[in-house]
């Protein structure tokens, strides 16, 4: 099976299946620094997702595009606008496309990456979702099935977690709290590396 | 809280309800989440002209949905960007095969969801635009302009965009005009007591009762001056001071001048504020080719007032003084 | 006291001259002592139309000299009568030949001073009647009905003298239908907050934080209840209540609607109030033929609402759906 | 002579030139039961008066009716609109005359008192200026000429004082304080009074 509608249906279905204990968790850990609407975000953003996976179009782009509107409908918050810019750059790279390969997944979270960088005005460094994501392009480069993705995905995740958890947030609501952050794990990256147990 | 409302959380949208029942010639309430508000039916022939924004700014941002104005507007909960499904709808309703241009306010959150608007609608093959207005000379210095808020020079450069668009005008001449709209408009503002967010419940500022802030926010981010109210001549003085140190008038210089209220001041003090203003923009050699008082831009119960200068040439005069029609403005 | 004001001495002339600043197409500040505003020039051939009144109301009274509506207007301090003598200037100004109709809110001063100068019209061989505006619900009770002040009802009752006046009546036709307008109109306001009379330099009265005075004046002159605020719908229903129980309507009944603002209070609120007041009075069976929300007679910075029905039959409807225009209201 | 513009303007220069020290002790028999403010109505009403009685019309009624006018043109006073509305009534007996008898003057004064009823809706008794302008027209009854009148004036003037000082008052903004009243001197009464005795 290539990546395809199904596989997003089936990704939406995961995680919408866990996502209110993981809700609960990211509005603590969001609330340690910044206004604790990050589980809300999640929780509706993946509501919303159940409510059209269902109907999603056959063409990848067009149900990448349909995925964004569905997150942007949740609200305001910084995570809910960059998923769904993440979401439309990876529509626009397979338009027109019914399927593609699995290895072809590492082009769109580089996509992804490259339009949340415009949007979000964020660097590498700075602590935030964008660097698990830099470290997920890192490690999925020259795997080719979903089993060995998902394995070293996790791997990296853990790691990038460790990684940062002792430097300071440098964007966002959280730079005020810049000295306060250290020690505690990025709200965005967390929440990635939950939806990314999801599949396990 | 002293508000005449129901439940904070229906605000917003019972509001809109009210303003379709009173003007159904003019709004429709639409969009998935209800969260548009559209002329009844799109014109035909011409660019498309959209915006959107947080709520709480009557007439602006969704009252100017209108003849020879916007098409449709999105609207946020209050003071809070719409997302970006509303924004996508309305472009889309606008739309009539000629692209759209989105007239946005420059806050972040209102920026990025038109963004992303445009681009979903690339999706569908509509050419969708953006101007930026950031007319607050008191939120920026003149080198860092483009951090500039939107305030009420969003009338003047919707005006501008609407008018071009109904002279059928093509995408790129009305986003080229409007641009030029949007680059020579200023406005300040003086802020003499807080508005409330009503699901907030409290006043977003405090200021004392003999105190005025020059320069506030229609949000109450803060000023360049919070002072001892003066006498209106003074207080106008100072902000016509601001607007010409921004952007100068020579002799003979032609502007289109517009007296806004925030909300709470009543209309008479408007007339104070636009005697004073017409006097020293006068004596500085300015031709005030077009004005407007009243209640345009406001932040709900906020009192305080703001001064909007739009400096002319001759299509922009033209267009500021084509006919439009909204609930809330004839021209 | 929190104004964007200078001298409070100076006040009303003032705002006057900002008045003919910003619109002198319309309004002309004249009469030897200035408190008169006029048009540029009298409309020949027709009945003329004046009114005349304590200030701080705007557009009330003086506001509505424009075409349909008032020919000239008499200005008094703030909330206290004009003496005669610009009253008679407007009657002078207005008269064509064809007799003057004075539209009077039901105000001790006014009435006297209005009977004065007709009265000192009748030696230039003017004929000047009155029409007393008296809609007040809540001023007193049905069968003291001459008791009530003339609040915003004012409004409906100018637009159809104004209207049957440009219509080439004669002033005998324009005098009976404007008394039936006065006959047929009813208003109820509510106030939140006070507003303050500028040579006072305090506010006219107290109220709580959560409270709200139903029937209050637009001087602050006691209502029927003072109460908590309630949530909007329940303060529109007891206002429409009083409004029915006074004057019913009937299956089909015409009326025309006025939802006002009192100076303060944000239009997002008035929206609201107009949203519950039409379901409630189509409820009850009415036919709103023409409405208007916004702030059309105010108290300066007071906080608040009024709703005015005005019953029709097919002269006034015609005569309040005529076009009419002044910098207020375009009709 | 007989009663003319002259008279008019004689009977203005007359008052006006005392009027400063009348002002001030009705501003202070006023602030005792009302506002305070009735000396002001005169001093400025005969401020306006002496403005324009050098241009009075030869009209009796026209002449009149310009007092009036001069009169409603300081303020929102009940003495002053009264004042004015009982030169109204008067200038409407003598419309297109020049002159006329001294023996009319009262027949001036009745249309006056009249008038002042209709307008403020006082009843004779009520301890008002009526009732001083009720008293002076029974005196007058009969009288022929200015110095016969004046004597008949000056003498009724003082015994209507006396008789209502002891009376409460029964209208407008004393009537509040009624009872306080009692042995004090209407000051409506008292400032008309103090002009008949400036033709002493
Ligand atoms: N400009 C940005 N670029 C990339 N990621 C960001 C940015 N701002 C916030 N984030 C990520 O979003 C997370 C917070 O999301 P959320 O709670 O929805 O934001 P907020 O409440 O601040 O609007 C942060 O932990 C961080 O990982
Ligand atoms: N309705 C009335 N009819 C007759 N005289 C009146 C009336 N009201 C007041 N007056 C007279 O006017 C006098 C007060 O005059 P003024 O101080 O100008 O009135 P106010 O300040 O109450 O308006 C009273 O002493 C009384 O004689
Ligand atoms: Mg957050
Ligand atoms: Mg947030
Ligand atoms: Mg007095
Ligand atoms: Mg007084």
């Amino acid at each position: 099976m290539r990546f395809s509608k199904e596989t997003l249906k089936m990704a939406i279905e995961r995680i919408a299946d866990r996502i209110d204990p993981i809700g609960a968790e990211m509005n603590r850990l969001d609330g340690q620094l910044g206004d604790g609407d990050l589980g809300v975000t999640l929780v509706n953003g993946f509501n919303n997702l159940k409510g059209i996976k269902d109907d999603l179009p056959d063409d990848l782009g067009r149900a990448f595009f349909a995925m964004a509107k569905a997150v942007t409908a949740v609200s305001g918050s910084s995570f809910g606008t960059l998923l769904a810019t993440a979401l439309m750059a990876a529509g626009k790279q397979v338009k027109d496309k019914e399927e593609v390969e699995w290895s072809e997944v590492r082009a769109l979270l580089q996509a992804a990456q490259e339009a949340m960088i415009a949007r979000g005005g964020a660097n590498l460094g700075d602590k935030t979702m964008l660097d698990m994501m830099d470290s997920l392009i890192s490690t999925l480069s020259g795997k080719q099935t979903p089993e060995e993705m998902l394995a070293a995905a996790q791997s990296a995740a853990a790691q990038t977690l460790k990684t940062f958890r002792d430097q300071p947030n440098k964007i966002g609501r959280a730079r005020v709290y810049a000295e306060k952050s250290i020690g505690l794990d990025d709200p965005g990256m967390m929440a990635i590396a939950r939806m990314i147990d999801c599949f396990d | 809280m002293k508000k005449l409302i129901n439940k904070p959380e229906n605000y917003v949208d019972e509001v809109l309800a009210g303003m379709q029942a009173a003007h159904p010639e003019t709004y429709q309430v639409g969009g998935a989440t209800g969260r548009m508000l559209h002329r009844p039916k799109p014109v035909a022939g011409k660019v498309g002209v959209v915006s959107g924004g947080g709520f709480g700014h009557i007439p602006v941002f969704v009252g100017y949905v209108g003849d020879g104005l916007l098409d449709a507007c999105a609207v946020g909960d209050v003071f809070a960007s719409p997302d970006m499904n509303p924004m996508l709808d309305s472009i889309q309703f606008a739309d009539q095969g000629k692209g759209v241009l989105c007239v946005v306010g420059n806050y972040g959150g209102d920026r990025m969801n038109f963004d992303m608007a445009c681009e979903m609608a690339e999706m569908d093959d509509i050419v969708a635009r953006k101007v930026i207005v950031s007319d607050d000379v008191a939120a920026a210095g003149r080198e860092e302009a483009e951090k500039r808020r939107g305030v009420a020079g969003f009338v003047f450069v919707t005006k501008v965009a609407g008018a071009a668009a109904a002279a059928g005008q093509s995408l790129d001449e009305v986003e080229t005009v409007t641009q030029r709209a949007a680059d020579n408009v200023r406005s300040v503002g003086v802020a003499l007591s807080s508005c409330t967010v009503p699901q907030a419940g409290q006043p977003t500022f405090d200021i004392a009762d003999d105190e005025m802030e020059i320069g506030m926010g229609i949000h109450g981010e803060p000023g360049v001056r919070r002072g001892k109210l003066r006498p209106v001549d003074e207080v106008t003085d100072e902000m016509v001071d601001m607007l010409l140190a921004d952007k100068p008038v020579s002799n003979g210089s032609r502007i289109a001048l517009l007296v806004n209220g925030l909300g709470a001041t009543p209309v008479e003090e408007l007339y104070l504020v636009f005697r004073q203003a017409k006097a020293r923009l006068e004596a500085a050699g300015a031709v005030i080719a077009q004005y407007m008082v009243g209640n345009y831009a406001t932040s709900m119960e906020m009192a305080g007032a703001s001064l909007t200068v739009l400096h002319l040439d001759d299509d922009l005069e033209a267009l500021v003084k084509a006919s439009a029609n909204c609930p809330f403005w004839k021209v």
